[in-house]
C-alpha cells in the first residue's frame, strides 16, 4: 500500500505541479514570506506555517480572486539536496482565503520538512509558490507550558487537601456539620436487621471507570461493614461485570474488617445485565419480591433513578440516595427519604468512616471552594473595573490575564 | 385460586379474545416488505446475489414486489406483548412482568456479550495482535498496512489476570487489573474534572457587577449578573462541610438551598416533558403499528 | 373534610389518569395552536438564510430511546433543508444511530424524489471513536471517513470528492441526547473553528447547552415543544407542508403533552390540598 | 504481597496519568488506556455472564420459587449469545461479498437485529416511558409544600410545566408587555438564566472538588475498594 500510495502521491504531486505551470498565466499573485516554526508544547508532531497573504486576497473584493491556499510539503531525504520546487512536493492541506497560517499536525519528530504555499483562484488558477527558505524540524517539548497555571491551581488544591489531612492526623479536633442522610445509614441498616429483611445497595449503572461508581464502592465498604456488625444481609446487583468483581472485593474486605469474614457470601453480589433498563427491571422486580427494608443508591444514575426510588417507596423501604448526576437529583429528592447532593455524595465515605484523616479531606475541599469563590469574586471585580475606563486600563489587562492565562490554561 | 389470580386470568383471557377478534378482522400488526435484489462482485470478480427486504407501507401491498413479512409481523406482535408486559408492572408484580423481565435480562446480557465481542474484542484486541487473521474473515476493509501492535499484549495480559478468578487458586491476581484501572480512573478524572468542572466553571461565572451597554448603565443586566453571582456563592456556601449552618453562613446556605430547589424544580419539569413524549411515542406504537386504531402517517389509507 | 380514600389513593388510579391524558388526545387527534418563539425562529432563520446549494452537516447523535422527543426535530430540519435545496451530509456517532438517519433519508425519498444520492445528499454513516471523530473530521475528513454508510468510497461521491474537512460546511446541525452529542460538537467542532451551528436536544439536556447560546450556538431547540414550534414556522413559510401529515408530528405530540402537563399540575395542587386540608396526615416522608 | 502489589499498581498508574496530562509526549496515554478499559470490560463479561448462568442454573437445579423464569432467562441469554456470535442471518457487506463474517452483527434482517429491534428495544423504550406514570404518582404523593424549599421546588416545576406548553400562553398571554417577563414562557427562561445555570454551576464546582478529594484518597491508599481481605 505504502509504495503504491507513494507512487500515486508522486503522480498527483507532479500533476499539481504541471497544472500549476499551465495555469500560471491565470493564477493570482503569489503569497510571500513563508516562515515555518516548531509548534510549541507538543510531542514534536506538528509545525506552524505563517505567510503573507497574496496581494490579490482582499477582504472586500468580489468576486474573489483567491479562493484558498494549498499547502505543499516535502520531507527532506537525509543528506540529499532538496529542490526548491518539484514533483516531490505533495498537497497536505489547505487554508481558506484570508488565512495566513496553518498548522501541519502530521509530522514525524526529527524529520526535516520543506514547505510551499500556493494561492488558488476560484477557477483553479494557481499562483507561483511561496517556499520556505530553510528546512523545519519539529521538536518535542517535555512539559506543556500552556498548562503551567492549571498545574499550579491543581497543585494548590491538592496541597490544601493534603495539609488538612496532615492537620487531622496530628490530632487537632475537627468539627463537621451534620448531614442527615448519613446519620440515617446506621439507623436504616439497624431497622433492616430488626425486621429480618435485607439491605439493597445499588452502585449505579456505570462502570468502574466512572468516579461516581468508585465513590459508590467506598460507601458500600462502610455500609457493608455496618451490616456485618449488625449481622444483616446486603444484596448488591450490578450492571457491569467489573463492578461486580470490584464490589466483591469491597464486601469481602468490609466483612473482614468487621471481624466476621465467615459471614461474607459471594452470591450476594451479582451481575444482571449491561442494559440500563433491563437492569432497572431486574432490580425493581427483586425489590417487590424480596422487600428489602433499606435501599441505598450510591453511584451514577440516569433515567432509572425514579423507577428505583418509586418502587422502593411502594414497598416502604428507607431510601438513601447519593449521586453527582444533577439531572437525576430532583427525582431522588422527591422520592427518597434522604438524598446526598453532588459533593455531599463524594463526602459520604469520609463521614461514615469518622476517621480524622478522612474528615481532613473535607476541610481541604472547603478550602478549595473558598479558592474558587475568591477567584470568582476577584475576576468579577476586575471585570467591573475594566468597564469603567475607555479601554479598560490595568483592570482589563488583569482580567484578560486571569481569563486567558490562569483560567484559560490547561 | 385466590381473588387476585382470578382477576388476572379474566383480564388476560378477555384481552386475548379481543385481540384475536380484531386481528382476524383487520389484519392489524401486519408488516409488509419490499424485496430488493442485491448484486455484488468480489475483488476476484465472483458474482453474489441475495435479497434485502426494506419496509413497505401496508397500503402498497398490491404492488408486485411487496409482500407480507412473517418475521416482522411476528416481531411487531412480540414487541407489543413485551410492551404490555413491561406496562403490567404498573399494576403490581405479575407473571407477565416476570416473564418480560426474564426475557429482557437474558437477551440484553447476551446482547452485551455480542457487542463486546464484535465491536471490542475482534477489532481492538485481535485486530491489533494479528491483523492478517482478522482481515481474512471479520474485517476485510482493514487498511492493508496495519501492523501488529505489540502494546496490545498489555490489555490481553490484564484480561487473563482478571479471568484468573475462575482458577481454583490465586484469585487475588485479579486485583491487579482492578487496581490498575481504579488507579487510572482516579488519575484521569482528577485532572479532567478539575479542568472542566472547576476551572472552566469558575471562569464562566466571572461577570461584570455593573453592566455598561453603549456607555449607559444597564440596570436589568446588572441585576441579573448580581443574582447569578449571589446564587453561585450561596450554593457553594451550602456545600461547606466544616462550618455549621448558623448565623450569616446559615442564611447564605439557606439561600443556596433555595437556589438548588428551584434548579431541581426546573430540571424536574424538563425531564417530565421528555418522559411524556416517550410515553406518547410508545402509545403511538401500540395504537398505530400494532392495533391499527389511528393512522397519523397515512400508511394504510384506502385499506 | 377530605375523604379517606383520597388520602390513601391507590397510585394505580393516578397511572390510569396519566394513561388517559396521553392516549385520548392521541386517539382523537387533539392538537393546539403553536406560535414560534424568538429562540426557535433564531434556529429557523439560521437555516432559512442559507443560499441554495450550501453545505449542511446533519449529525444525528441519538438512539431509539430518545426518538420520541428528537425525531420530530430531525424530520423538520431535514424537510427545511430539502425545501431550501441545500446539500446534506448525514452522519452519527452513535452505534444505534443509523436507523435514525435512515428515517431522514426515507423522508427525502418519499417527499423529494428529485433529490439524488451523492449529489444532493450523502450518508456518511456511523463512525466509532466518539469526540475524536469530531476533532479529526475538522482537520481532515478522510482520516476516519473512507466510505459512506453503504461502503462506497468517498472519492466516488460527488459531494465528498472535493470535501477536505467539515470546516467547509456552511452550517452544522446536531441533534443529540447525550455524549457524544451537541456539547462535543460545540467543544471540538463549532467553537474552535468559529463555525455556525444549531442544535436540537432533549429537555433533560437543555440546561447543559443553554450557556452556549448565542455565542457558540446560533440557536437551540429543546424538547418536543420547540420541535412543534419549528414545524409551525416551517408550515408558515411553506404552506404546502400543511397538507403533509408527517410534517406535523411534533404539533400532534403537543396535544397529549399539554393535557399531561395540566394533569401533573393538578396532581401537585390536589396532593397539597389533601395534605394541608386533611390534617397533614398524608404519607409524605 | 497480595495487598501491597495492587496498591502500588493503583498509586503508580494514577500519578502517571496525572503527569501525562502535562507532558505532550504522554498526552494520548489516556485514550490508549480508555481503549484498554473497553477490552477489559468486554472480557469481564465472561465473569458477569458466567455468574448469571451459575445463579440461574442453581435456581433451576434447586427448583426454588420462580425457577421457570430462571429457565427462560437462561434460554434467552444462551440463544442471544449463540445467534449473535454466529452472525445468523447476516449478509456480507456489498463491497466484500465474499466475506460472510464481515457483515454488521446487528444488521436489519439478522437474528440479533430482530432480537434487538423487537425484544430489547421495545421494553427499553417502554421502561423509559413508564417514568411518566411514576412521575405522576410522585407528584401527587411527595410534592408537598411543607416548607419554603419544597414550595420553591414545586412552584418552579408548575411554572416550567405550564410555560413549556400552550397552557402557559393561554393562562398568562394576556399580561401587558410591561409585565411581559411574568408570562410563563418568559418566566421559564428567566428561571433558567438566574437560578438553574448558577445552581448547576455551583453543584459542578463542588463535584469537581469531591472528585479531586476522592481521587487523592485512592492515590494515597486511604480508600481501597479494589482490595479484598488477605484470606483470598
Amino acid at each position: 500500500m505504502s509504495s503504491a500510495n507513494g507512487v500515486c502521491r508522486t503522480l498527483l504531486g507532479a500533476a499539481v505541479w504541471l497544472a500549476g505551470a499551465v495555469a500560471l498565466a491565470a493564477g493570482p499573485a503569489p503569497p510571500a514570506e513563508l516562515h515555518v516554526v516548531d509548534h510549541p508544547n507538543d510531542a514534536g508532531t506538528a509545525l506552524d506555517l505563517r505567510w503573507q497573504l497574496s496581494p490579490d486576497d482582499q477582504p472586500d473584493v468580489t468576486p474573489r480572486k483567491v479562493l484558498r491556499y494549498d499547502i505543499l510539503r516535502q520531507a527532506a531525504a537525509p543528506g540529499a539536496p532538496v529542490p526548491a520546487n518539484g514533483p516531490a512536493f505533495q498537497v497536505i492541506g489547505e487554508a481558506t482565503y484570508g488565512a495566513a497560517k496553518f498548522t501541519d499536525p502530521n509530522c514525524v519528530r526529527g524529520t526535516a520538512y520543506w514547505y510551499q504555499v500556493v494561492a488558488v483562484a476560484p477557477g483553479g488558477g494557481r499562483s507561483l509558490a511561496a517556499a520556505s527558505t530553510a528546512p523545519a524540524v519539529p521538536v518535542m517539548q517535555l512539559f506543556d507550558a500552556t498548562r503551567l497555571w492549571f498545574g499550579l491551581l491543581l497543585g494548590v488544591v491538592c496541597l490544601l487537601i493534603l495539609a488538612c489531612i496532615a492537620r487531622a492526623r496530628s490530632g487537632r479536633p475537627m468539627h463537621m456539620r451534620r448531614i442527615a442522610g448519613l446519620e440515617a445509614v446506621d439507623e436504616a441498616v439497624g431497622r433492616a436487621t430488626e425486621m429480618g429483611r435485607t439491605c439493597l445497595f445499588v452502585p449505579g449503572v456505570q462502570d468502574i471507570n466512572d468516579m461516581m461508581t468508585v465513590a459508590g464502592l467506598t460507601v458500600l465498604a462502610r455500609v457493608a461493614q455496618t451490616a456485618a456488625e449488625y449481622d444483616s444481609r446486603v444484596e448488591v446487583p450490578t450492571s457491569r461485570s467489573l463492578v461486580m468483581t470490584a464490589a466483591r472485593e469491597t464486601m469481602q474486605a468490609a466483612y473482614a474488617a468487621a471481624g466476621r469474614p465467615e459471614a461474607y457470601r459471594e452470591d450476594s453480589v451479582y451481575y444482571l445485565t449491561d442494559e440500563q433498563f433491563g437492569y432497572a427491571a431486574g432490580v425493581t422486580g427483586q425489590m417487590v419480591r424480596e422487600r428489602p427494608a433499606a435501599c441505598f443508591y450510591f453511584g451514577a444514575f440516569y433515567a432509572e433513578s425514579l423507577y428505583l426510588a418509586e418502587t422502593g417507596n411502594l414497598i416502604g423501604a428507607i431510601q438513601i440516595a447519593g449521586t453527582a448526576e444533577s439531572s437525576q437529583l430532583p427525582f431522588f429528592v422527591a422520592a427518597c427519604d434522604y438524598t446526598l447532593i453532588g459533593e455531599e455524595f463524594f463526602a459520604a465515605s469520609a463521614y461514615l468512616s469518622g476517621e480524622p484523616q478522612q474528615l481532613g479531606t473535607l476541610l481541604g475541599q472547603d478550602l478549595g471552594k473558598l479558592l474558587g469563590a475568591a477567584l470568582i469574586v476577584a475576576g468579577s471585580v476586575l471585570a467591573t473595573l475594566g468597564q469603567l475606563g475607555p479601554d479598560g486600563g490595568s483592570a482589563a489587562a488583569g482580567l484578560r490575564y486571569l481569563m486567558n492565562s490562569i483560567l484559560g490554561s490547561g | 385460586m385466590n381473588r387476585n389470580t382470578v382477576v388476572w386470568v379474566v383480564v388476560f383471557g378477555l384481552g386475548a379474545a379481543g385481540l384475536a377478534w380484531r386481528a382476524a378482522g383487520t389484519g392489524m400488526g401486519s408488516q409488509y416488505v419490499r424485496a430488493i435484489e442485491v448484486h455484488a462482485a468480489s475483488k476476484t470478480g465472483q458474482q453474489f446475489t441475495w435479497t434485502r427486504y426494506d419496509d413497505a407501507f401496508p397500503k402498497d401491498r398490491g404492488q408486485p414486489d411487496v409482500a407480507l413479512s412473517t418475521p416482522r409481523t411476528l416481531g411487531v406482535w412480540v414487541a407489543a406483548l413485551m410492551t404490555l408486559g413491561a406496562f403490567s408492572f404498573l399494576f403490581g408484580d405479575n407473571p407477565l412482568f416476570k416473564l418480560t423481565q426474564a426475557i429482557v435480562i437474558g437477551t440484553s446480557a447476551g446482547f452485551a456479550v455480542c457487542v463486546g465481542f464484535w465491536s471490542t474484542v475482534v477489532p481492538m484486541l485481535m485486530g491489533r495482535l494479528h491483523p492478517e487473521f482478522v482481515r481474512s474473515w471479520a474485517a476485510p476493509g482493514m487498511p492493508p498496512d496495519q501492523q501488529t501492535e505489540w502494546i496490545a499484549l498489555v490489555p490481553l495480559a490484564l484480561c487473563l489476570m482478571l479471568l484468573w478468578r475462575l482458577a481454583p487458586w490465586g484469585g487475588w491476581i485479579s486485583r491487579w487489573p482492578l487496581a490498575f484501572f481504579i488507579g487510572l480512573t482516579a488519575g484521569l478524572r482528577l485532572v479532567t474534572f478539575f479542568k472542566a468542572d472547576f476551572v472552566d466553571q469558575v471562569a464562566n461565572t466571572i461577570l461584570p457587577l455593573a453592566v455598561m451597554a453603549d456607555g449607559r448603565f444597564d440596570p436589568w443586566a446588572t441585576l441579573k449578573n448580581l443574582a447569578v453571582l449571589a446564587a453561585v456563592l450561596a450554593t457553594l456556601a451550602y456545600f461547606l462541610f466544616s462550618v455549621e449552618h448558623a448565623g450569616a453562613m446559615g442564611r447564605a446556605a439557606r439561600l443556596g438551598i433555595c437556589v438548588l430547589m428551584i434548579t431541581f424544580g426546573a430540571s424536574f419539569s424538563l425531564t417530565v416533558m421528555g418522559r411524556i413524549s416517550m410515553l406518547a411515542a410508545r402509545l403511538q406504537f401500540l395504537f398505530d403499528d400494532w392495533l391499527w386504531l389511528i393512522d397519523p402517517l397515512n400508511r394504510r389509507t384506502g385499506l | 373534610m377530605i375523604p379517606g380514600w383520597l388520602k390513601n389513593l391507590d397510585r394505580r388510579w393516578i397511572f390510569l389518569l396519566m394513561f388517559l391524558a396521553v392516549s385520548l388526545p392521541q386517539l382523537f387527534g387533539v392538537s393546539f395552536p403553536e406560535r414560534p418563539s424568538r429562540k426557535v425562529l433564531d434556529v429557523f432563520d439560521a437555516i432559512d438564510g442559507l443560499a441554495e446549494g450550501s453545505r449542511v452537516l446533519m449529525a444525528f447523535d441519538f438512539d431509539p430511546a430518545s426518538e420520541g422527543e428528537l425525531s420530530p426535530m430531525a424530520s423538520a430540519f431535514t424537510r427545511h433543508c430539502c425545501e431550501k435545496k441545500l446539500k446534506l451530509y448525514f452522519m452519527t456517532l452513535w452505534e444505534r444511530g443509523p436507523p435514525m438517519v435512515q428515517k431522514a433519508l426515507d423522508i427525502i425519498a418519499s417527499e423529494h424524489p428529485s433529490m439524488t444520492y451523492g449529489t444532493d445528499f450523502v450518508n456518511l454513516g456511523f463512525k466509532p471513536g466518539l469526540e475524536g471523530v469530531i476533532r479529526n473530521a475538522f482537520s481532515n475528513l478522510h482520516v476516519d471517513f473512507k466510505t459512506d454508510q453503504a461502503g462506497n468510497s468517498l472519492h466516488d461521491i460527488a459531494l465528498t470528492r472535493e470535501l477536505k474537512s467539515l470546516r467547509e460546511m456552511d452550517l452544522l446541525i446536531c441533534i443529540g441526547s447525550g455524549s457524544p452529542g451537541p456539547k462535543e460538537w460545540v467543544q471540538y467542532g463549532a467553537a474552535p473553528n468559529a463555525m455556525r451551528m444549531v442544535a436540537g436536544v432533549t429537555g433533560v439536556q437543555a440546561p447543559q447547552l443553554l450557556p452556549y447560546v448565542p455565542r457558540q450556538l446560533v440557536g437551540l431547540l429543546a424538547a418536543i415543544k420547540s420541535a412543534a414550534e419549528y414545524e409551525q414556522a416551517l408550515i408558515d413559510r411553506y404552506p404546502q407542508l400543511a397538507r403533509v401529515d408527517q410534517a406535523k408530528e411534533g404539533l400532534r405530540r403537543m396535544g397529549p403533552q399539554l393535557v399531561a402537563h395540566v394533569l401533573m399540575v393538578l396532581l401537585i395542587v390536589s396532593g397539597n390540598l389533601v395534605y394541608f386540608l386533611g390534617g397533614q396526615s398524608g404519607d409524605a416522608p | 504481597m497480595q495487598r501491597a502489589a495492587p496498591l502500588m499498581i493503583a498509586v503508580t498508574t494514577g500519578f502517571v496519568m496525572i503527569l501525562a496530562y502535562f507532558v505532550p509526549a504522554m498526552n494520548d496515554w489516556g485514550d490508549m488506556a480508555t481503549n484498554w478499559f473497553n477490552i477489559l470490560a468486554a472480557a469481564a463479561l465472561v465473569l458477569g455472564g458466567g455468574n448469571l448462568l451459575k445463579m440461574n442454573l442453581q435456581q433451576i437445579a434447586a427448583r426454588s420459587a420462580g425457577w421457570g423464569y430462571a429457565a427462560v432467562m437462561l434460554v434467552s441469554f444462551l440463544a442471544t449469545v449463540g445467534l449473535g456470535l454466529a452472525k445468523v442471518g447476516v449478509h456480507p457487506p456489498v463491497n466484500f461479498p465474499d466475506a460472510p463474517w464481515a457483515g454488521d452483527y446487528i444488521q436489519e434482517g439478522s437474528a440479533l437485529g430482530w432480537i434487538y429491534e423487537y425484544l430489547i428495544n421495545p421494553v427499553t423504550a417502554t421502561m423509559f416511558s413508564m417514568l411518566a406514570f411514576f412521575v405522576a404518582s410522585a407528584a401527587f404523593r411527595a410534592f408537598r409544600a411543607k416548607n419554603l424549599e419544597a414550595g420553591l421546588l414545586l412552584g418552579t416545576a408548575v411554572i416550567v410545566l405550564l410555560g413549556r406548553t400552550y397552557a402557559g400562553v393561554f393562562l398568562t398571554g394576556w399580561l401587558p408587555e410591561s409585565l411581559g417577563w411574568l408570562r410563563f414562557n418568559r418566566l421559564t427562561e428567566l428561571i433558567m438564566d438566574v437560578c438553574t445555570t448558577p445552581g448547576t454551576r455551583a453543584i459542578t464546582i463542588g463535584i469537581a472538588l469531591g472528585v479531586v478529594a476522592s481521587s487523592l484518597k485512592i492515590l494515597l491508599g486511604m480508600d481501597r475498594p479494589y482490595l479484598g481481605s488477605d484470606e483470598a
